[in-house]
């Protein structure tokens, strides 16, 4: 049930990507690159928070979101995928950005938008996955759920009570494993003695695939079989997306640390958007122009969206907002008292 | 209206809520066929059928997460941890994820989400089945906790539980599901969240309880009264909201007070009614308040459980010394 | 790696159990019946609190310990399994008494009884189990651990987490899944989707191996060779032990709710006391004279361990003994008030 | 005596404590050659080998629930929890098993485990980073507690913690690790737990504090001093065992008190401080005691954080509402 190599050709089923689509691909992995650096440099000015770049995983945020229909399909990512997930809906860039500022207004992902915000709580949002399919599946609802979750992230009991959960009820939800190797300092080996991630499938009856996470192609072609699937009755899949963390764990992060070099230079080789530009280029599909239009073209857009962020206005009362839908009369006192020691204060 | 045990209130209300609001499901371990190890949840599975009404596999963290997934599908999502000992293999869904959705998402996604569970000892059950656990939620903000003394009010609290767009813990006494018994209203009722409710009317002492320690406060005040004390019991039925105006007149009106709480005395619920008399009136106090409760050790077996949890003789004793009245 | 079929015979390698070994298992799983149909019926009458009875289960606890080492292993049970420990340390099953009752004493096992209390919070003993295999690998002591759980029990976090745990570490420890069909009222179809759930094994890199959990001498032989793998340095190893329960989950289930009588009254014909019995027998190694004897014995015993259990003294007070190893300043004064209560109002 | 920042004395003592006694492990997520994610474990590795230094697959849960199991095999367990806030995951065991384990057992298996883990706010830490939990643990008889505000105590108390037969959370301000700095004693340094410290000598007005709101306190009460208010501080250094003595005394001696907590208001331990002074000191109170603490919302983002956290105006406008000398 398991395919353990890297690399294996997805069913032939799967059609697609078409070539516009894969196009377009290449531009959503470039601009997720482009935000992903911008925001980590910020952070080292002092200007936005501790954040987690998504070098080495474009391919799969992008490529899985591909494979999807952001009208029907809902998608829980970790906290590194969403540079990549622009295909659900553009605001999805500007709100990446005030999220990262530890703006108030970082969660307010508007309605149409079906990505879940951030988590941090690490594999706590996979139980959430399989409730949103389940849920769909209970409704008649079309569409399928996504999750994404590190190697790290596969041993918290979340996981498995979540999958496991799955695949009970056969609910329409895809399991991406992202496996880059490393959760902060500690290599897949002390993670798991599993002979792969995907075969931990087995522990719940569905499918587990092995595949080459760097590139885009393949991860599509996996995700639209695994939607087929899902939407077609027939329960969970479960993804190994192989790729490698190119770069630091977040912002906080010190890799010299704990890896080497050499295995670093050597992954650089399968960085998948050089890759995927090299792999389009040959096929005429795409060139070195492009990939300067289109690097340019999202910082220009990152500055956009920057000065918007700037332009966001918040206050610190604004904490009291969204703790229910009508504060209690406690927090009603504490805002007020807030309000008065501030305004006492010189502050507001 | 009708008498009913709290047992029978709270199935009859899960029947009532079911059929007004097609989004309504309810899922945990046994409580399709089975009915809920304690009948709460008898004769969903086959008015509602096996799609609203779910047996789990035996796993908390995923019982209360996917609460939040089926939420943001657009269901009302009512899940039962069938003892709230158990709700610890939860507490990182419960508190970090459920109560924070809506601050989590600005707003966008609601959690109207019930987690029932029964809690509270004197019935000699197995480790674990008996603690009370309330003051540790109502540190978490974005969870409500609300905790019925009769069933007319497990009626009225779980009905404003499953409509209310945040999240509930409804923790349901144990020793009440069958020892409850009282008029419940017919047709709708739904009780509000955040009004206490004055059990027993009386001017020399209040005694603060809920859950089903308002049951034994009840007790204390009549037997008091035999002896010409006038004793008032307020019933919090929701720590959070907590209504913090009743605490304060209570306590302002008869000048001494005692707080009852199951839970162990550090930092149980009680504390926080006591800072928060100290707060509103500090001045109208005649005498420092009173904790009864249980002791700072783990809930003990059996054989001594009975000691442990607050009963009548330590609730009337305490109110005795607050009144200055001990032999 | 994964063997399905109940019913298949456990390796070679494995000798034993001896035929003087196989009737002592044959008294223990009587002794184990005995006492849990007693405390069961004390139940009824008022005098214990909610019991578990071992109906089904015999030979998995008593074939288990038989093949373990008393005196370098540790058993950590869930709440069925004690009746069938005997052979560990024969205060077990007085000690099993006096837990039943609600006897503070009840978790006083002796400092040599390498039995770990009941657990009640399910799946919580299997991080426990894999502490102490653990523990003991890195100290160099011999012997391993080994974890009963049940089917329901599996469903939880905490088992995957320390299988996975388990497996990286290659800690010696004997994962023993009780697959009897039910988790209360909850079938195993409801538990999980996966092929059997000795296929878990496959999520966490050791093998899985479904067996008869009605015969104690595949029991044994299955263990024997399971601790053999994991003192050897081969690390973990699940079992899945099918069986089926016969009686009520606990005194406070009415099975009759959810199951058929059918399904009961197939099973039966499994019911491991007595198949033992004609197996030992048609091989002249048991009779149903013993059966007889043993049984009276078995009753003799617990008359005396009731006995014994009605004149172990305690004192409300005992509460505050083992919260800490010197309880705090607030618990002497909260007992020295229980005291004084206690005696104004009499009690004491 | 050296002076050293919070997280050099914590890598020292586990430096220490690890020479010192062959049983004590450390393991956790990232300990080994990252020396953990704040440094806290640098070194330990190369030191002790990855036998003792173990680097954990990434579950709250196991690397709680095999201290026990490790404990009953005879080792000395000092478990890291990366983030307080994802102790969640692992409070069925630290609550429901590493707390219990001596009664369960009847008193045969000790439980000398100690949990490690960083939190509080200040720093911008993404969600769940940042929360005070003590409250909640307080309210779990069986462990024990401790909040150490200097790096000095930092020392003392975990090389207490390691040392003591009984399982302890140990909680590091994330804000103190490298901004409190202090002379820390060479050589053998125990602090006993239960008594608290008395970090300011003053007699107008108590703060009681724990952690790094004690940093906070010290502050209000040196610029107070300026004006001639003499502000006692108090620093409970453990919340369990509570130091209810040294609660008392200075509330008594003072007449005024305030407490400051970082966690939400509702059922912090503040609360539980105000109960106890209640219970101990109420006739000796000139005024009601006031609770500053974070307010009963979710952890704030980092661009609001600032005005959730206690700060010193905050906590000095409360010391002057309590004097009765606000504007
Ligand atoms: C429940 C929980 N435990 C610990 C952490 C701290 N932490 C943040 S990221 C991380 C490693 C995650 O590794 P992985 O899941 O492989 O994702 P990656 O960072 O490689 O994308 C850890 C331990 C956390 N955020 N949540
Ligand atoms: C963590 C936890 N959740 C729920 C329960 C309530 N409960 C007690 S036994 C049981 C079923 C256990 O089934 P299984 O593990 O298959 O063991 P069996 O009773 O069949 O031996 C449940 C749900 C519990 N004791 N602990
Ligand atoms: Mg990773
Ligand atoms: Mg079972």
């Amino acid at each position: 049930m398991v395919t353990t190599h890297p690399g294996s050709p997805a069913s032939a089923a799967a059609s697609g990507p078409t070539d516009d689509e894969q196009v377009e691909m290449m531009r959503r992995m470039i601009d997720a690159n482009v935000f992903s650096t911008r925001i980590f440099n910020l952070q080292r000015q002092g200007r936005v928070g501790t954040n987690a770049p998504i070098d080495g995983s474009e391919a799969i945020a992008v490529g899985a979101a591909a494979a999807l229909d952001p009208k029907q399909d809902w998608i829980y990512p970790q906290y590194r995928e969403q540079y990549g997930l622009g295909r659900f809906g553009d605001e999805l860039l500007d709100l990446i950005v005030l999220y990262n500022m530890g703006h108030p207004g970082g969660g307010a992902y508007p309605e149409h938008l079906r990505v879940f915000p951030y988590q941090i709580s690490l594999a706590t949002q996979i139980p959430h996955a399989v409730g949103t399919a389940w849920g769909m599946k209970v409704k008649g609802d079309p569409g399928c759920s996504l999750v994404f979750f590190g190697d790290g992230s596969s041993s918290e009991g979340d996981f498995y009570e979540a999958a496991n959960l799955a695949g009970v009820r056969k609910a329409p939800v895809i399991f991406v494993l992202i496996n880059n190797g490393w959760a902060i300092s500690t290599p897949t080996s002390s993670q798991t003695g599993a002979e792969s991630f995907a075969a931990k499938a087995h522990a719940f009856g569905f499918p587990g695939r092995r595949i080459d996470g760097t590139d885009p192609i393949e991860v599509y072609r996996t995700i639209a079989e695994a939607r087929a699937r899902a939407t077609g009755g027939m329960g969970p899949m479960l993804v190994e997306a192989v790729t490698y963390r190119l770069g630091h764990h977040t912002t906080a992060d010190d890799p010299t640390k704990y890896r080497h070099a050499d295995e670093v230079e050597a992954a650089k080789s399968r960085e998948p958007v050089a890759k995927f530009a090299a792999l389009l280029g040959a096929r005429g599909l795409w060139s070195d122009e492009q990939t300067a239009a289109q690097e340019a073209s999202a910082h220009e857009r990152f500055d956009g969206a920057w000065e918007r962020a700037q332009a966001t206005t918040w206050q610190p009362s604004d904490m009291f907002e969204h703790t229910y839908a009508t504060p209690t009369p406690r927090m009603l006192r504490q805002r007020a008292e807030m309000i008065a020691h501030l305004a006492a204060e010189g502050e507001a | 209206m009708t008498v009913m045990t709290m047992v029978e209130a709270i199935n009859h209300t899960l029947h009532e809520e079911m059929a007004r609001d097609d989004r309504v499901m309810v899922f945990g371990q046994d409580v399709g066929i089975n009915g809920g190890v304690f009948r709460a949840t008898e004769g969903l599975s086959a008015a509602f059928g096996d799609d609203r009404v779910v047996d789990m596999p035996l796993a908390e963290g995923v019982i209360a997460g996917s609460t939040v997934g089926l939420a943001v599908a657009g269901m009302v999502p009512v899940a039962e941890i069938q003892f709230l000992g158990f709700a610890y293999q939860a507490m990182h869904q419960i508190v970090g994820q459920i109560a924070r959705l809506r601050t989590r998402s600005a707003g966008r996604f609601e959690a109207p989400i019930t987690i029932r569970a029964p809690f509270g000892g004197g019935v000699r059950t197995p480790e674990l089945h008996s603690e009370s656990l309330e003051s540790q939620f109502a540190n978490c903000p974005g969870l409500k906790i609300a905790l019925p003394a009769t069933a007319a009010d497990a009626k009225g609290l779980l009905a404003a539980a499953i409509r209310d767009p945040d999240p509930v813990l409804f923790l349901e006494p144990l020793r009440g599901y069958r020892m409850v018994k009282d008029d419940v209203p017919d047709g709708e009722h739904v009780v509000e969240f955040g009004k206490a409710r004055t059990s027993r009317e009386g001017s020399d002492v209040v005694i603060i309880a809920w859950s089903y320690m308002v049951e034994l406060a009840n007790r204390v005040a009549d037997s008091l009264a035999a002896e010409g004390v006038s004793v008032r019991v307020l019933d919090l039925r929701t720590v959070v909201p907590l209504d913090v105006d009743a605490i304060a007149d209570a306590v302002s009106a008869c000048g001494r007070a005692v707080v009852v709480q199951e839970a162990p005395e550090t930092c149980g619920f009680g504390s926080e009614v006591i800072a928060t008399a100290m707060e509103r009136c500090f001045y109208d106090l005649e005498a420092p308040i009173e904790r009864v409760s249980g002791y700072d050790t783990p809930y003990p077996v059996g054989m001594l459980e009975d000691y442990w949890v607050p009963d009548a003789p330590r609730i009337e004793a305490a109110v005795r010394r607050v009144l200055g009245t001990s032999a």
